[in-house]
């Protein structure tokens, strides 16, 4: 499904990542982790095409998309919950998923829009209010629900737990796994070691900029240690 | 030296470009014909320009630089009262005599001694207006609506000053910006005023609209107009709106006075285009300062200024000649449109009404 | 009845300053800068047209091909000038747009003069009558078109996805495109559309004065900015309301409170009355 | 020093004085405070009008310096407060309004000579070096107030309310005095330039403080780079002297005044400052702008 | 002794209510948590504690003063510090530059003084140290900008803390760190606490709430739905059912 082949990417003279590869077959779960600044949320806005690509290759599906635009990745089924959410913040709830579904029909996006409602039914008392004003696990809500809107085959959710309630972050988890066994391919940065090991099939640590350790899930439950070696950032 | 310096300044950028641009012609076409005809004296007439860009704290350096650096010995003003105001007291100050063309201000000649102008102070303009209106049109009800700027401001003091004298009522008195073309709720309100004569001092580019807006709201109250006006571009505008608009000015079309004769065709053979009064009065304006320049043989400023004060000039805007506070004195024309073209409507010449101050 | 007529006469005036600054008001919804040079083109419409109509002898030809052209060069300068400055804070997207503006003022003075132009044959005597209202057939024409036009653009903004995917431009443009919008198409499209806006009510304001002239867009350029702040920037029924009202405000100024204050100091006391009850403009949301 | 300039040169250094003194005083509001003011003339006029006045009354000139500047800062000390319920682009546009309310209202004011403006200035009485000397001596003395406001605290804090004043707020920041402080400051100095320039032209017209007037005055501090003191002095210079070196393309000084606005910003858009910084290769990259990436 | 009384707070938004009449007392010294579902108000209250945020009933009581009429940057003065939940750096300047700033507040309470001194030595040393507390030294000198997510959130720590405040309030500050780093950042607050800083702790690591708050305060649409200790909260099936979901929480 997605195949990443040694990228680099950066800002500007600074680079960020150097030479990560990876590849992550239909309908797995790929975890991105690592401690802070070693280059997670600097990867998946690589793979959305954020950040300038130095170098590597990005192939989805059948094709190269390391030259794409945003918009072209969006149209063959790449959607991203970026950090720090970045909702239109002076749209309202509704027209921040109805953008979500902008490549979609009007009748498809009206029918996600309702799942999406389901899955949160804490928005839809916010529907009509800025997305600027919601609380901050609200607007974590309204993120996943516009990436969810675009019906993406690949769907990146970094940091998917930020702000939300324990108890929302099972329910986006459950709902995450659902979508997941009807094809969707996932990729997860995460901080909470023990949710994503729950639903991911491999595992990537990126320490620095670099692939530190990969495996399987399985693997890594097993064996925390190996993961808590990179996890406690330039100390 | 086989060359005369000449200064001139005047807004060739800016809100005032069309005026700098008609005084610029007029003075340059008056240069040309002095320089074919022998220049001074031998010596080529050389005119030094400037752009003030209507602003008189750009007048002060360039006043300073016609005196120091470029070593005129004379200088017109062929720009707003701004600009010349400013510029009269440094020209004052070097001794230097400096010749407004046809900015309005009162205080310009109040410079002192080495200041003249040619052109008419707006209050002796005015009064020329309310004169104009009650004896020779004979009406009484007028409503005045005037720019907002110094020239409207002077022009309505000297109307409102003579009015009673004449035995006119001013029903309102209402004004109008320098930016404004569109006057929907003036004429609106022109109208529910129902004045016999409108006095309205201003530009050729608020005329135009202006009269064309309030002959197509019905208004057909007599419109009284004055050198702001005078130029073919005010009749393009207004079209046939503009028949029948009489102002007061300093150009006489229909005069057969050789000098104002040969300004007009000279003028329009050079420029391709029609004289106007700014033109007119640039071109006068440095008429005087040849001419004086020939008479006093000397390039002395005092020797200079005492010719000017003593002599009358034989000029395109009439013959001129200038009081104890450098104010000239001459006989006001007034024209009417009639056939999409400025005519002789008559001439007033009443000197004793007409004096401007002496001091 | 003569408040009547005033407040009519206001509002022709109000639309002209509608059609202008709801260009502004996209442009700024767009970018956050304050398009002043938006104003250079209103004077770029108006010349193309007189000159085009006098030199074709049809009003209507000469507006479409100024519509067009304005339209286009709108987009021009959004490629040259604003898009390179997108990342920089917005003030210097509006010197260099006061820059481009003082440059077009002076370029049209250097080329076609600084008398001004006027058509060859004036509209202005047409009149339309109604009732016991009379007005000018080009204040008419000024106000319906204001008003088609401004519905057209509100609904589409408000009500639209297309309408929405520009707004969504407008808070993240990254964003935006990894959710399917062309940003690229959208910002050219504005552009277009507000420059057209221009060029139309440049056409008619030329119409309607017969006078073209180098320094015309002087007023609308910040008479328009006072009206986007007022209607609550970026908001285009704002905007239109705003206009109205001003144009209905400086109507009644002239005439009643002309001895004290000129009319652009009448719209700004309006305008600041307004901003420190209401500092986010009429229309404005928090 | 001063023998072997001419009047015309006298008069350069006075006009560029009076805009460098302008520039500087607006780079306090605008530059350090982050108060975007597009009415910067209004305080310029206040002062030369109030310059006018007070001299017409007898007082000398050296006393109506900082008088003016008191006039100019009662109405910045207004502005001030309508700073603290607008913000941004509302407030430029509020500063502004007040330009033009300013000049409407001088207009129609016969005691300010109206439209026809007051000519009856008197001589400051100090001659041509006398008053190059307070010029100069006004333009250091603001130059090194500025530099120092900049680096002490009051500038740090400036630079945060700049920033983002809710936040500068939560740190204990009182941002209604810092705000108002840069405005009076600002507006102060103003008004001591427009002294210099009534005492200079002695002419006033309500037209020579136009919005024109305002906007060039922005675009020096701009072209200068927003906050940085030489910039914004090397940019006022220049800006102010370029017209006097074009002359010779008279025809063509506006245009090209407007063309170089354009290309400065477009080719170094952090003004003159920020093309030096560019070229200094010491200097790290400058952070792309954050187009909404925290809502 | 009560440092910090909130009296019967409400704030409405427009239509939405969120808070209603909630009161709370902090005591001095104590780390308080402070948890709920999303939207139940949590930020809010923080806000109104500082300030940002007008209660449109209620009293918010410091030391005894009712300190509800006073601007934010007063309540700052009084030795209130509140950390973003969506972080707000300046933008403008290093992050090093951020912290020295706060850090500055002595100098920066008065216009006059703030214009009197210009030595920041003091200060950048003071504020080196806190960026290294926190574990960000090395973004001393980068644009805040440049920093990744996890970094900004310690910053809104170092730059808060560099207020010498009497009451902090943390709004999810660990949110963006992983969990040895969260546990790092935990162990600072309670060495902070034993220092005598009180605190208000807004988080959803429950684990660490658990680990680190004794007491905690439960919101849920607006409500005060519970307060205690935090053992008991976490189990209290009201909270477990608003809140935790059906797993019980792994405290
Ligand atoms: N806009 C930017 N400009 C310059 N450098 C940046 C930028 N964004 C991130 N970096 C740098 O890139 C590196 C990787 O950052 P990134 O945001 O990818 O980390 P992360 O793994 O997502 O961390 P976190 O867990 O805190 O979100 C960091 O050293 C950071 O300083
Ligand atoms: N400025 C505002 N305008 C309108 N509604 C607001 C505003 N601020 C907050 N709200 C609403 O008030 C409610 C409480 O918000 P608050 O941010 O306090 O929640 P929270 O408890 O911090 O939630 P979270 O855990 O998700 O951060 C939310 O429903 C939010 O949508
Ligand atoms: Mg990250
Ligand atoms: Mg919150």
């Amino acid at each position: 499904m997605l195949e990443v082949r040694d990228l680099v990417c950066g800002y500007g003279h600074l680079v960020a990542v150097h030479g990560v590869s990876f590849s992550v077959k239909a309908g797995e779960a790929l975890a991105i982790l690592g401690a802070n600044g070693a280059g997670k949320t600097s990867t998946l806005m690589a793979l959305a095409g954020h950040v300038d690509i130095k170098g590597g290759s990005i192939t989805f599906g059948d094709e190269d998309v390391t030259r794409a635009t945003p918009m072209d990745r969006c149209g063959r089924g790449i959607a991203i919950t970026p950090e720090g959410r970045r909702l239109f913040s002076d749209l309202t709830v509704r027209e921040n998923l109805m953008v979500g579904g902008y490549l979609r029909s009007m009748a498809r996006a009206k029918i996600n829009l309702e799942k999406v409602l389901d899955l949160f039914p804490r928005l839809k008392e916010r529907l009509h209010n800025r997305a600027g004003s919601l609380s901050g696990g609200e607007q974590q809500m309204v993120s996943i629900g516009r990436a969810m809107m675009a019906e993406p085959k690949l769907m990146m959710i970094d940091e998917v737990s930020l702000g939300l309630m324990p108890k929302n972050v099972d329910i986006c988890y459950e709902a995450l796994d659902k979508l997941r066994s009807t094809g969707l391919t996932l990729i997860l940065v995460e901080q909470s070691l023990e949710r994503v090991l729950s639903i991911a099939d491999q595992v990537c640590v990126l320490d620095s900029g670099a692939v530190a350790w990969t495996g399987s899930a399985g693997e890594a439950r097993g064996n925390p240690e190996i993961l808590d070696a990179y996890m406690g950032g330039a100390h | 030296q086989d060359s005369v310096k000449i200064g001139f300044h005047a807004p060739l950028t800016g809100f005032a470009a069309a005026d700098g641009k008609s005084a610029r012609q007029g003075v340059e076409l008056a240069v040309k014909e002095a320089n074919a005809a022998g220049g001074l004296g031998g010596k080529k007439i050389v005119l030094v320009t400037y752009d003030d860009e209507g602003k008189p704290e750009n007048a002060i350096p360039i006043a300073n630089k016609l005196i120091g650096q470029d070593k005129v010995i004379m200088t017109v003003s062929g720009s707003y009262s701004g600009p010349t105001r400013a510029a009269a007291a440094v020209f004052q100050r070097a001794g230097m005599p400096y010749i407004s063309a046809y900015a309005i201000h009162p205080d310009i000649t109040r410079a002192g001694d080495f200041v003249f102008r040619t052109g008419m102070m707006g209050e002796v303009q005015g009064r020329a207006g309310a004169k104009l209106i009650g004896e020779t049109l004979k009406k009484k009800k007028v409503e005045i609506v005037a720019v907002n700027n110094d020239f409207g401001q002077a022009l309505t003091a000297g109307f409102k000053e003579a009015a009673p004298k004449f035995g006119l009522e001013i029903v309102a008195e209402r004004t109008f910006g320098m930016a404004d073309r569109q006057f929907g709720p003036l004429v609106t309100q022109i109208k529910a005023d129902n004045p016999e004569v409108i006095y309205a001092p201003g530009y050729f580019f608020n005329a135009g609209p202006l009269v064309a807006q309030l002959r197509a709201a019905g208004v057909t109250a007599d419109v009284i107009g004055q050198e702001g006006y005078d130029g073919q571009r005010f009749i393009e505008i207004a079209g046939k709106a503009a028949e029948g608009v009489i102002i007061t000015t300093s150009l006489d079309r229909d005069s057969q006075a050789p000098a104002t004769r040969a300004f007009i065709t000279d003028y329009e053979k050079e420029y391709k285009d029609r004289v106007d009064m700014v033109a007119a009065s640039g071109y006068s304006a440095i008429s005087v300062a040849l001419e004086a320049l020939k008479k006093a043989g000397s390039q002395d400023g005092k020797t200079i200024r005492d010719t000017i004060r003593q002599n009358t000039f034989e000029t395109a805007i009439g013959k001129l000649a200038f009081n104890n506070l450098g104010e000239v004195k001459k006989a006001v024309q007034v024209q009417v449109v009639k056939d999409g073209n400025f005519h002789r409507y008559g001439v007033i010449d009443d000197l004793q009404y007409l004096a401007p101050p002496e001091r | 009845m003569l408040y009547i007529e005033l407040a009519l006469q206001g509002l022709v005036n109000g639309s002209m300053y509608a059609i202008v600054a709801v260009g502004l008001t996209l442009i700024y919804g767009l970018l956050r800068v304050l398009h002043v040079a938006h104003a250079g083109l209103f004077t770029l419409g108006a010349y193309i047209t007189v000159l085009l109509t006098n030199a074709t002898g049809s009003l209507v030809a000469g507006t479409l091909i100024s519509m067009l052209v304005v339209g286009i060069v709108g987009m021009v300068v959004y490629r040259l000038l604003y898009e390179p400055l997108l990342a920089q804070p917005p003030y210097v997207a509006l010197i260099a747009s006061i820059g481009l503006f003082i440059a077009m003022e002076e370029g049209y003075r250097i080329i076609f003069g600084p008398y001004g132009n006027s058509f060859a044959s004036t509209w202005l005597t047409e009149r339309v009558t109604l009732g016991p209202f009379s007005m000018a057939a080009a204040d008419v024409a000024m106000l319906l078109g204001a008003i088609v036009l401004l519905i057209f653009l509100a609904v589409l903004m408000g009500r639209t996805r297309l309408g929405m995917a520009w707004r969504a431009t407008v808070t993240d443009p990254a964003m935006a495109r990894s959710f399917g919008v062309d940003t690229i198409k959208v910002r050219y499209g504005i552009f277009f559309v507000a420059s057209v806006f221009a060029a139309v009510a440049g056409s008619l304001v030329a119409v309607l004065n017969n006078l073209v002239e180098p320094t015309m867009g002087d007023v609308p350029s910040y008479k328009s900015l006072a009206i986007i702040v007022l209607g609550g920037l970026g908001n285009v029924t704002g905007t239109l309301l705003a206009s109205l009202l001003l144009g209905v405000i400086e109507a009644y100024g002239t005439i009643y409170t002309g001895a004290y204050l000129d009319r652009d100091a009448i719209a700004f006391v309006f305008l600041i009355a307004v901003l420190m009850i209401r500092p986010q403009g009429l229309f404005g949301a928090r | 020093m001063l023998p072997t300039l001419g009047a015309y040169e006298v008069s350069l250094i006075v006009i560029v004085s009076v805009n460098v003194m302008l520039a500087l005083s607006l780079n306090i509001i605008t530059g350090l405070c982050g108060q975007v003011s597009l009415g910067h003339a209004a305080f310029f006029g206040v002062g030369a009008y109030a310059a006018a006045v007070l001299g017409n009354l007898g007082v000398p000139f050296l006393v109506v310096l900082p008088l003016a500047g008191l006039v100019g800062c009662l109405l910045g000390l207004l502005v001030g407060l309508a700073s603290l319920r607008v913000r941004a682009d509302f407030l430029a546009i509020t500063t502004m309004g007040v330009g033009f309310v300013f000049v409407g209202f001088v207009r129609k004011q016969n005691w300010l000579g109206a439209e026809m403006g007051l000519s009856n200035i008197p001589d400051h009485g100090l001659g041509d070096a006398g008053f190059v000397g307070v010029c100069l001596a006004l333009v250091v003395a603001i130059a090194l107030l500025s530099a120092y406001i900049k680096r002490s605290w009051l500038g740090f804090g400036f630079a945060t309310v700049a920033d983002d004043e809710d936040t500068s707020r939560t740190l204990g920041i009182d941002v209604a005095a810092y705000k108002l402080t840069a405005f009076v400051v600002g507006t102060f100095l103003a008004g001591v330039a427009g002294a210099t320039y009534a005492y200079f032209t002695r002419f006033l017209i309500p037209g020579a403080f136009g919005f024109g007037v305002s906007i060039s005055i922005l675009a020096m501090v701009i072209v200068g780079g927003v906050g940085s003191i030489w910039g914004v002095i090397v940019a006022a210079v220049a800006l102010t002297l370029l017209p006097e070196f074009i002359r010779v393309v008279n025809d063509y000084k506006i245009f090209i005044y407007g063309v170089l606005l354009v290309l400065t910003m477009r080719l170094s858009p952090g003004g003159l400052a920020g093309l030096v910084g560019q070229l200094s290769a010491s200097r790290a990259e400058m952070p792309p702008r954050s187009a909404g990436a925290q809502p | 002794m009560n440092v910090l009384t909130l009296e019967a707070i409400s704030v409405r938004f427009g239509g939405i209510a969120a808070l209603t009449s909630v009161g709370m007392t902090l005591k001095q010294g104590e780390l308080l948590g402070l948890i709920g579902p999303n939207g139940a108000g949590k930020t809010t209250l923080l806000r109104t504690v500082i300030g940002v945020v007008r209660p449109t009933q209620g009293r918010v009581v410091l030391r005894g003063d009712d300190v509800t009429p006073l601007s934010v940057d007063m309540r700052a003065r009084r030795g209130i510090a509140l950390t973003h939940q969506i972080v707000k750096p300046f933008r403008s300047m290093t992050v090093l530059d951020n912290v020295v700033f706060a850090a500055g507040h002595a100098k920066t309470g008065n216009v006059l003084r703030a214009l009197g001194t210009r030595s920041r030595s003091e200060e950048t040393q003071r504020a080196r140290q806190l960026l290294e507390l926190v574990g960000i030294d090395r973004y001393a000198d980068a644009n805040p900008n440049a920093l990744p997510l996890g970094a900004l959130k310690r910053l809104e720590v170092a730059r808060a803390l560099a207020t010498d405040p009497k009451i902090l309030l943390l709004d999810e500050p660990l949110a963006g760190l992983n969990h040895i780093e969260a546990e790092r950042l935990a162990d600072t607050f309670v060495r902070l606490n034993a220092d005598g800083v009180t605190m208000v702790l807004i988080e959803h690591n429950l684990g660490q709430v658990a680990r680190i708050c004794p007491r905690v305060v439960v919101l849920d649409n607006g409500k005060k739905i519970g307060e205690g200790a935090t053992r008991d909260m976490l189990s209290d099936p009201a909270v477990v059912a608003a809140y935790i979901g059906k797993e019980v929480a792994h405290a």
